[in-house]
């Protein structure tokens, strides 16, 4: 596996300041991204998978500058963009980079005609002339399945179903040829059959324009269908790192086990076993040093409570952060 | 757009008009559409008939008539006057409703339908002045405040705080009691006010919802600045609710100038408060006089209460365009 | 086996200013004691109409126009209200689709609970009826000390459980539960749907679960009907239509769902998007969408018709048989 | 300033008078600010305090009845001549007052002259705030000595009317009331402030009328009741027509007849009551409800300054048990030049203003009635001191014949027009345009400012008027209608910054403001002489009337001075408004109801309690 | 917490009463004219006396001074000397007529609050029929009346038509005339009562939800304790030689108590009625539905219960409107409390007596927000310190 590496992330976190008024300081902090690294080459998709509150939504949003990262580094196209001082950087970045948000009927400003969502980062790029820009949305609609597109460039989101809504979406995201986009939970809003739908017009559109993809999505199956690679996260940290193959048949992470032993499986005759995990979900509010996921964990250890394990490769670039596993897929226990 | 480059796509392009075609169509098409949710709402379209005729009467009617009936033309001070200022010296005032007078006139000799016609342009100037100012300073406050919060969104916050804790009439009394106070200085003072109080809060916590949707982000991600955003995608959308807030605001401010003009404490040549104030200090509101002379106040006083309750009216009808929670399935 | 629950030809419409939503349209099941049965469709298919017809809770502008739905023996479309509040709860109780709104935020959690039992069961002390919340939390996994909470400190999971717990409050003898699990994360989605199966198994209740989500239902109901634009286009136990999926669109809804067991498949998308129920066609409501269409589609609309023991399909071309047509989607 | 007691009227006794009992109800408007004395005739002093609470006090001197004459009223007899003393070098002048023997308190503490002396001692010495300090004006009053307990001896620095119609008319206070309170005040910071301020035992100052407050409950209303051992209850007051009062005490066995001999017609009796066992003072806080009580019967007379509305009046006409009275106003609504400014400061431009002036119009048809034109700064009503033969320009005239006076004035003092005013057939067929000025220049706008309608209707409506006629003829004036605040601000704050404007002055029976509006010792920032005037000749006249002690002197200089104000026209009285009272007739009975400035007035006593009878 | 929450809360107010007092003395102080206007005004008065009274007044002293002694003369309640009741202090005027005031506004909206409560909740639960379409346009018309308009329609009515209530005056002379009672007194020992039956009340529901967890049982203590608490105090009123005074003034409210109802009752009915319309579309409403519950069960505990907090918020935002109003509704009733006090200053330029009738106004707003926060806070469970 090798090719240009569009997204270098290293180290990356993000606290959120836990503030009763303007006038106190921060006491406490919610450690919503801690300590992430990850890479994506040119054309392909990394998925990140986890539960609500896990931060890989907060993930993506840091990496497109919607949040300020508080420590770590990102660097794209070979450029350090932790920090985007120079008008012409942020102009750069911003014009190469695209997110596509989950809720379709959310993401589109109700007041804003289908032409004027779908050209908004050329308007806000100042990219060509307006009949460019015309020429580029309606290109775009067609190839998102917006046709014919003219009939569709002078209406309102309202008039839109949620299929042709997300589509709208996709199609503004990706009409000024972004290199890397974040999709959060693209799907997850649309009917069955519209999802399969949307599901595909991106697998095609990822091959066809040749980009790279952060998808990020709380379902397994989908983020096996979609991506190359998963990675699994849980309060802010990554547990699991794999191909996506290889991890949806070899999960090591007990909770990327539980997760994997949950999802439901349209199969009335299939009984699944599932992993028993303890409680439920919390928040990373100042978390201790030690494994975040100790307190539900079946096979929680003695040394899980008293550091927090780091991602290891255990080969075939499978990598885990859990006591449990060493190097090249050792087992300790 | 002017230049037309050579393109590749004919068939669309043949088919694009100029964009300012489109955006008129657009904006005609919305309005129709939000025409057709508001025209449902009795209440507002009541409200609205009551606004046009209040506005046919105050903006073309009485510019006719003072042209042409009430024209002082004759130089005789006797049979030549302002109907709303002069005197009719051909009875005795006040006269009950009559040909040459049809609503009658006050204690002055003055013609009531004259002094209400002339005073409705300036209630309208007035009322929509007082909001218009009330808006655009809640809706850039706002926003703005909602949009960067921090120490800004809470000094604007505690601002509007204190605003609210003002008695906004006795406030305006105490200020018009110790100041000259015109029409102008009224709309300013009660633009200010109202806006610097309730309304911010109202639209900040609306431009809140606003910033918090994700085609704000979406803007963002795209490398939209602060400005951009605030201007291209908060205050279009919290703009139904500013022009729903302005109409309750036209309400609050004619109503405060007639309790002032009613009390004698503004500045001004002629208002319906004032008219009732006339009628009231001169002694024509009271046990059957208040029906024996029901001209002096009734008009003036049905008129303050029509024109507010007509844009409340128009309000309410908005709500159900803004709010489409409250619309009838 | 006796039917707890019987549905028959109920046409449910709303009166709208544009025109007439069929929302359920000719709607037919029979639900047998201990019996869970799954609705399946996408959202506006009627799936929830019909629950709501079930308790009556219709809003204003919505009309029973015919048929009828027995339970208990009684015609509960034609009881009065006061009648129909004997019924809701005590016979037939609810898990709301969204837990997170279905809980007054005023009141104690607890409190709310209590209330369902002290209105149906009047002769039940307040400590008798606490002592039975309290069962209730442990029986649906929930610290009995958290009933005194308020709603708004309880996490998604746990709302989700004191709704169900609340649904058990009054022994109803059919519980629907409406989308149990869609805003919860899969690992509690998971328990919560476990343990949801025990109860009714324990309960030897009746329960139908109403989802969109086809692999949920796969996993808990024993029959399954898949609605389709306000119409129950198949109906039959769960294994068979899996293993034998007779309408196009159970097909194509079936092989649209990426799996995360077995070999990585490509998807079979279903083209076109569900059609708007306002003023709805005469002819087949899936006509538009079917690989399978002909003219006959076009032209009427199929009737439901058993095509096998106990399995319903209101389609011409049931696809029953052709096992190679599924296999090839499959 | 109200001369407040007039109360102590003499009169002989008529055996066997009965005086009935029952209580009278008054409506006021307002509350009073205080009981205390020394607060109530404070800086701000308001009509209230006088109607319910002066009951108590007396005087030296007071008024007649109708005539407005003054009159002993604590005193024994007229002051002696002033005689010019030197003492410790500084020249003063002298005069002896007798008192009356015999008058008690309404405790029983005989009144003596260590009241007197008390009385005008404190206000002057802390410098008492208010009319206070007019009424012993620090600049005329010196001291007030006793002789023996009956006599006491005025001192004062020069001749001046205001010694008689000020000094000698202040309130007069029991000593054994407040002298420990004096005493007190006296060792505290600000002694004037504390003496004000006081407000223990109030309702057991004693009363040396025939009144006293027994109760106030604030905001609601005060309860004034007769006092049993008033020394002057029955005297009579007899006035002839030859302008001489009579006063007979039987109490003190006095019989005095002053201005003339006690003979020929007798205009008026009046006998001294009280009639009445007490007077309630409700308070309304607005005449609308006032006037409703009086309509139900609540009350039976409403105290009013302004007088009732048109309005109201036509109200209570529908009532046969209430009697409406009408009666002139003592004041005057007038137009003020600034003749710092041109072109008010040319004569024939005034002139020719006050030739447009129709009063009569204005005052009869155009303000409805409302109004009494008045030409001179003495209304007619105040009998000794009005001008008759004073002539305003163009009394008598048609409105045409006013527009021809004004035009022909303005050409004779070289005035143009651009566009000559044309008048036709008794007819203005063409309006003046574009009027210059002797030097051939264009006249700017000249504003007038005048209260807008909101603050009173009828100066504002006779602004509009003026200005109309005004620009008739080519005068560029403007009516500048604004609140009366702005007006006061511009013209004795802003050292005189205005064209011309409209207000009006409530004034006094003794015309001392005919020296005082237009002195050139008031012509500064803040003064009194806001047109500016200067005339050497009116100056020494009207100076020479007011330090007059003498008042027919006094009266042919004041006479002399209106002439040539009257010739000058730096004001242009406009009218004085009429007072228009009601009562129920069914209820009391008043002693007259024809007076200056109404029944309510100060100088007939508001409402003459002491004559007032409850008809049962 | 509580405590520290509403001590908190006073901190706050505190924060906004010298903000709010800074505010109302510079900009009384920046208008045009004042004393030296005042003074001119009147002719009698010698330039010797008019300098007497701007020292009396400290106007002779430089603004920042002036401004430091009045804000430390506000908290110990020394609000200057007012101009027009010389030399009376502001405080002793306004301590006179506060009460007034507080007494007409607390009954008044408080009946208007309930009153609109209960109105806008029937009104939402009834859409559709005629009585909602014809209370919702009475309420409206009432909403957006000219006050002085309703004003005079109602003393005509109710006391030239009808003849049947007082129209003037807050107590009868004729009455009051034999007693040296002052009605300040009576006043405040109202007051007392009130606050007294609504301590009563407060205690007795919080006893209610600890004794019992039967709604009926509670309702039983609730309202037993309250009729006690009524019972109890009318007795003492009538055994006491004052209680015909109360009674007097009572009678005297009634005019303008249901004038400012009237005026003020419609705006807590048309936001009951929104708030409810959408509370009614909540799940959790459906939900109480499917539990069987009576419709009144419904309607009560659950739907207008928690409909009821925006109506709180905005009668919270509405109350400075309501003490605005009074201005007009005391002046034309001659009642007088602060509005005609604020009025009557005004027009008097007597600004002490001005700033001090604003400042309390502002007070009695401040102190009324506070209380219904706290009241809020017990409302909405939501809400913890």
């Amino acid at each position: 596996m090798s090719g240009e590496i569009v997204l270098k992330v290293e180290n990356l976190s993000k606290f959120f300041p836990m503030k009763k008024s303007v006038f106190s300081r921060a006491k406490h902090f919610l450690h919503a991204v801690d300590n992430l690294n990850f890479q994506i080459e040119k054309g392909k998709v990394l998925s990140l998978v986890g539960e609500s509150g896990c931060g890989k939504t907060t993930t993506g949003k840091t990496i497109l500058k919607l949040y300020e990262p508080t420590g770590g580094k990102i660097t794209f196209l070979g450029k350090d963009v932790t920090h985007l001082h120079e008008a012409e950087d942020k102009r750069w970045f911003h014009s190469k980079t695209q997110m596509i948000f989950q809720d379709p009927f959310e993401s589109l400003n109700p007041r804003k005609t289908i032409f004027d969502i779908v050209a908004e980062p050329m308007n806000i790029q100042n990219f060509g002339t307006l009949k460019k820009r015309e020429l580029m949305v309606m290109d775009i609609l067609k190839r998102v399945g917006i046709s014919p597109p003219d009939a569709f460039l002078w209406r309102y989101p309202h008039e839109l179903s949620g299929g042709q809504r997300q589509r709208v979406a996709i199609a503004r995201a990706l009409v000024m040829k972004p290199e890397f986009v974040v999709a959060d939970e693209p799907t997850s809003m649309l009917d069955v059959s519209i999802r399969t739908q949307v599901m595909k017009l991106m697998m095609e559109l990822i091959k066809e324009m040749n980009m790279s993809f952060l998808y990020i999505t709380h379902d397994l199956a989908v983020a096996r269908y979609m991506a190359d690679e998963i990675s699994v996260m849980y309060l802010g940290r990554m547990v699991e790192y794999a191909d996506s193959e290889e991890l949806i048949n070899n999960p090591l992470h007990p909770y990327t086990k539980a997760l994997i032993s949950a999802v439901p499986v349209p199969d009335p005759e299939f009984k699944r076993k599932s992993v028993e995990i303890k409680g439920g979900i919390g928040k990373p509010i100042d978390p201790l040093p030690r494994c975040r996921f100790y307190d539900r964990c079946p096979f929680a250890m003695e040394i899980c409570n008293q550091k927090e394990p780091e991602l290891v490769d255990v080969g075939q670039n499978h990598k885990v952060a859990c006591f449990l596993y060493k190097k090249d897929g050792d087992t300790v226990a | 757009m002017t230049d037309s480059t050579n393109t590749t796509v004919e068939t669309t392009e043949a088919k694009l008009e100029s964009p300012i075609s489109i955006r008129m169509k657009l904006m005609w098409r919305s309005f129709k559409e939000n025409w057709k949710i508001f025209s449902q709402s009795k209440i507002g379209m009541i409200g609205l008939y009551i606004v046009i005729i209040f506005a046919v009467a105050g903006f073309i009617v009485y510019p006719i008539l003072a042209d042409t009936v009430w024209k002082t033309t004759s130089l005789n001070a006797m049979v030549s006057y302002n109907p709303v200022t002069g005197y009719d010296f051909l009875q005795n005032n006040p006269a009950p409703p009559s040909w040459a007078h049809l609503l009658g006139t006050d204690p002055l000799g003055r013609d009531i339908l004259a002094q209400l016609l002339y005073s409705t342009p300036r209630e309208f100037m007035l009322g929509i002045v007082a909001a218009l100012i009330t808006v655009i300073i809640g809706t850039l406050i706002g926003t703005i405040a909602a949009y960067f919060g921090g120490a800004l969104d809470t000094f604007f916050m505690r601002v509007a705080d204190i605003v609210l804790l003002f008695p906004f009439i006795p406030f305006l009394i105490v200020i018009s009691g110790m100041m000259q106070v015109d029409l102008l200085t009224l709309a300013l003072i009660i633009g200010l006010l109202s806006g610097f109080g309730g309304i911010t809060i109202v639209l900040r916590s609306q431009a809140l919802i606003v910033k918090s949707r994700p085609f704000i982000e979406s803007a963002k991600v795209s490398g939209a600045s602060d400005s951009y955003i605030i201007v291209n995608h908060i205050i279009p959308n919290v703009m139904p609710l500013s022009f729903l807030y302005m109409m309750f605001n036209v309400t609050g401010a004619i109503f405060s100038e007639a309790v002032l003009s009613f009390f004698g404490l503004l500045n001004i040549k002629m208002s319906w408060g004032l008219m009732i104030y006339t009628a009231d200090t001169a002694g024509y509101i009271i046990g059957s006089n208040i029906w024996n002379y029901w001209w002096l106040w009734l008009p003036a006083g049905a008129s303050i209460t029509l024109l507010c309750g007509a844009f409340y009216f128009i309000g309410r009808g908005l709500d159900e365009v803004v709010n489409p929670r409250l619309r009838k399935r | 086996m006796k039917a707890v629950l019987e549905v028959k030809n109920l046409k449910m419409y709303y009166d709208t200013q544009a025109g007439q939503v069929k929302a359920a349209d000719n709607i037919s099941f029979s639900l047998y004691e201990g019996e869970s049965m799954g609705l399946v469709g996408e959202s506006g298919c009627g799936k929830t109409s019909v629950s709501m017809s079930i308790m009556r809770l219709l809003p204003e502008n919505a009309r029973i126009i015919s048929g009828n739905i027995f339970f208990g023996g009684k015609d509960i479309v034609k009881i009065s209200n006061e009648d129909m509040n004997k019924v809701r709860w005590a016979g037939i109780s609810m898990i709301f689709q969204a837990a997170m709104n279905s809980l007054n935020p005023v009141y104690r959690v607890g409190d709310q609970i209590i209330e369902a039992i002290t209105t149906h069961e009047p002769n039940v002390t307040f400590e008798e009826a606490r002592q039975r919340v309290a069962s209730l939390y442990k029986l649906v996994g929930l610290d009995p000390e958290r009933m005194d909470n308020y709603p708004h400190e309880y996490s998604g999971g746990m709302k989700q459980r004191a709704v169900i717990a609340m649904s058990l409050a009054c022994n109803p003898k059919l519980i629907i539960a409406d989308e149990p699990t869609t805003a919860l994360d899969v690992i509690v989605q998971d328990t919560i749907l476990r343990e949801l199966e025990k109860i009714q198994k324990k309960l030897n209740m009746s329960m139908i679960y109403i989802s969109h989500d086809i692999a949920v239902i796969a996993e808990v109901a024993s029959k399954i009907a898949i609605m389709y634009a306000g119409k129950i286009v198949e109906m039959s136990d769960s294994i068979t239509i899996f293993k034998r999926p007779a309408h196009p669109y159970t097909v194509g809804l079936m092989s649209s769902f990426p799996s995360i067991r077995g070999p990585k498949k490509e998807l079979v998308t279903i083209p076109g998007e569900p059609p708007n129920l306002l003023n709805a066609p005469d002819h087949c409501r899936f006509a538009p969408r079917c690989p399978f269409a002909t003219d006959e589609c076009w032209k009427k609309e199929p009737s439901y018709e058993e095509i096998e023991n106990n399995h319903f399909v209101a389609c011409f071309h049931p696809q029953n048989l052709k096992k190679q047509v599924r296999n090839n989607v499959g | 300033m109200k001369k407040f007691l007039l109360v102590t009227l003499m009169g002989i006794v008529v055996a066997g008078l009965v005086f009935a009992g029952g209580t009278a109800n008054y409506a006021m408007l307002s509350d009073v600010t205080s009981l205390n004395i020394w607060s109530m005739l404070g800086p701000n002093a308001t009509a209230w305090n006088f109607y319910a609470t002066m009951g108590k006090y007396g005087s030296l001197y007071g008024m007649s009845d109708l005539t407005y004459q003054v009159v002993p009223s604590l005193a024994d007899g007229f002051w002696t001549p002033l005689e010019k003393v030197t003492e410790d070098g500084t020249t003063m002048y002298v005069t002896t007052v007798k008192l009356l023997k015999g008058v008690t308190w309404s405790d029983g503490t005989p009144f003596t002259a260590d009241d007197v002396v008390f009385s005008y001692e404190v206000p002057f010495k802390l410098q008492m705030p208010g009319n206070w300090m007019s009424n012993l004006p620090p600049d005329l009053f010196i001291k007030v000595v006793k002789v023996d307990d009956y006599t006491v001896k005025f001192y004062i620095t020069h001749p001046s009317g205001n010694f008689i119609y000020s000094i000698l008319m202040s309130a007069i206070v029991q000593k054994k009331f407040w002298e420990p309170v004096y005493e007190e005040a006296l060792k505290q910071k600000d002694p004037a402030q504390y003496m004000m301020s006081y407000d223990k035992d109030l309702l057991s100052e004693p009363s040396i009328g025939a009144f006293t407050v027994s109760q106030w409950q604030k905001g609601a209303y005060l309860l004034d009741k007769a006092v049993p051992n008033y020394t002057f209850k029955g005297q009579q007051e007899i006035e002839y027509a030859n302008g001489a009062v009579r006063y007979v005490i039987p109490s003190l066995n006095q019989d005095n007849t002053y201005y003339g001999t006690a003979q020929g017609t007798v205009n008026n009796t009046f006998v001294t009551g009280p009639y009445v066992d007490s007077i309630i003072y409700r308070i309304y806080q607005n005449q609308t409800a006032a006037v409703s009580a009086l309509m139900k019967g609540e009350v039976d007379y409403i105290l009013n300054p302004n007088g009732l509305q048109k309005g109201f009046v036509q109200q209570l006409q529908t009532n046969p048990n209430i009697k409406i009275v009408e009666n002139p106003s003592l004041g005057f609504q007038y137009i003020a030049f600034n003749l710092r400014r041109y072109p008010m400061n040319n004569k024939a431009f005034r002139v020719a203003i006050a030739y447009l002036i129709d009063r009569d119009l204005l005052a009869n048809k155009i303000l409805g009635g409302n109004t009494n034109p008045l030409s001179s700064l003495v209304p007619p009503g105040n009998k000794f001191w009005y001008n008759p033969n004073l002539k305003a320009y163009g009394d008598g005239m048609t409105t045409i014949q006013r527009y021809q006076a004004a035009i022909k004035t303005l050409k004779d003092a070289g005035f143009s027009w651009l566009i000559e005013p044309k008048i036709e057939n008794g007819q203005l067929v063409q309006r003046g345009q574009g009027l210059m000025g002797p030097d051939g220049k264009l006249i700017k706008q000249i504003t007038m400012m005048a209260p807008s309608a909101g603050y009173d209707p009828i100066r504002s409506t006779a602004a509009l008027w003026v200005e109309k006629w005004a620009n008739d003829i080519g005068i560029p004036l403007y009516a500048d209608l604004t609140s009366f605040n702005n007006i006061v601000d511009a013209v004795f704050n802003q050292n005189f910054n205005f064209d011309m404007y409209i207000l009006g002055w409530g004034i006094t029976i003794y015309p001392s403001y005919i020296y005082e509006f237009f002195s050139s010792d008031q012509n500064v920032p803040g003064g009194f002489n806001s047109p500016g005037y200067t005339n050497p000749d009116f100056e020494k006249v009207a100076k020479a009337f007011l330090d007059s002690t003498d008042m027919n002197v006094a009266r042919e200089y004041a006479f002399k001075a209106e002439e040539y104000l009257n010739e000058d026209v730096p004001y242009i009285v406009l009218f004085a408004p009429n007072v228009i009272e009601g009562y129920r007739a069914d209820r009391i009975s008043f002693a007259y109801t024809k007076c200056l400035d109404g029944i309510q007035s100060g100088y007939s006593g508001y409402g003459e309690t002491i004559y007032v009878k409850v008809i049962q | 917490m509580m405590l520290k929450y509403i001590g908190n809360r006073i901190l706050q107010i505190a924060i906004l009463l010298v903000i709010y007092v800074a505010i109302v003395f510079f900009l009384l102080h920046a208008m045009p004219g004042g004393i030296k206007t005042l003074l001119i005004s009147n002719p009698k008065l010698t330039p010797q006396a008019q300098e007497a009274i701007i020292r009396a007044f400290g106007l002779d002293q430089p603004l920042w001074l002036q401004f430091v002694d009045y804000m430390k003369n506000v908290f110990t309640l020394n609000l200057g000397i007012s101009f027009s009741y010389y030399p009376t202090p502001v405080w002793n005027i306004i301590a006179e007529r506060l009460p007034r005031t507080v007494l007409l506004f607390t009954v008044a909206t408080l009946i208007a609050f309930f009153v609109g409560f209960a109105s806008g909740k029937s009104l939402a639960w009834n859409r559709g029929k005629t009585t909602e379409y014809v209370s919702t346009i009475v309420g409206i018309i009432t909403y957006t009346i000219f006050t002085p308009l309703l004003i005079f329609v109602m003393i005509w009515f109710f006391g030239s038509f009808l003849g049947i209530f007082p129209l003037n005056q807050f107590l009868n002379p004729d009455l009051w005339i034999h007693t040296h009672l002052n009605a300040q007194v009576i006043f405040l020992y109202i007051l007392l009562t009130m606050l007294i039956i609504g301590i009563v009340m407060l205690v007795s529901y919080l006893m209610a939800l600890r004794f019992s967890h039967r709604i009926r049982t509670r309702r039983l203590i609730f309202y037993l304790s309250t009729i006690i608490a009524v019972v109890f105090s009318l007795f003492f009123w009538w055994i006491s030689p004052v209680g015909i005074y109360a009674a007097d003034i009572l009678w005297h409210m009634v005019l303008p108590v249901m004038t400012v109802t009237i005026i003020s009752y419609a705006g807590n009915m048309l936001v009951m009625r929104d708030s409810m319309l959408e509370t009614i579309k909540e799940d959790f409403i459906t939900t109480a539905r499917a539990k069987g519950l009576p419709d009144k069960v419904v309607r009560d505990k659950h739907a207008a219960r928690t409909a009821m907090l925006p109506v709180v918020t905005n009668f919270v935002l509405s109350l400075g409107f309501v003490v605005s109003g009074g201005v007009i509704t005391e002046s034309l009733f001659s009642w007088p409390g602060m509005g005609m006090t604020l009025l009557d200053s005004t027009l008097a330029k007597d600004y002490p007596l001005a700033a001090g009738a604003l400042i309390f106004t502002g007070i009695f707003v401040l102190f009324a927000h506070l209380a219904i926060d706290i009241i809020y806070a017990f409302l909405d469970p939501r809400i913890r310190y």
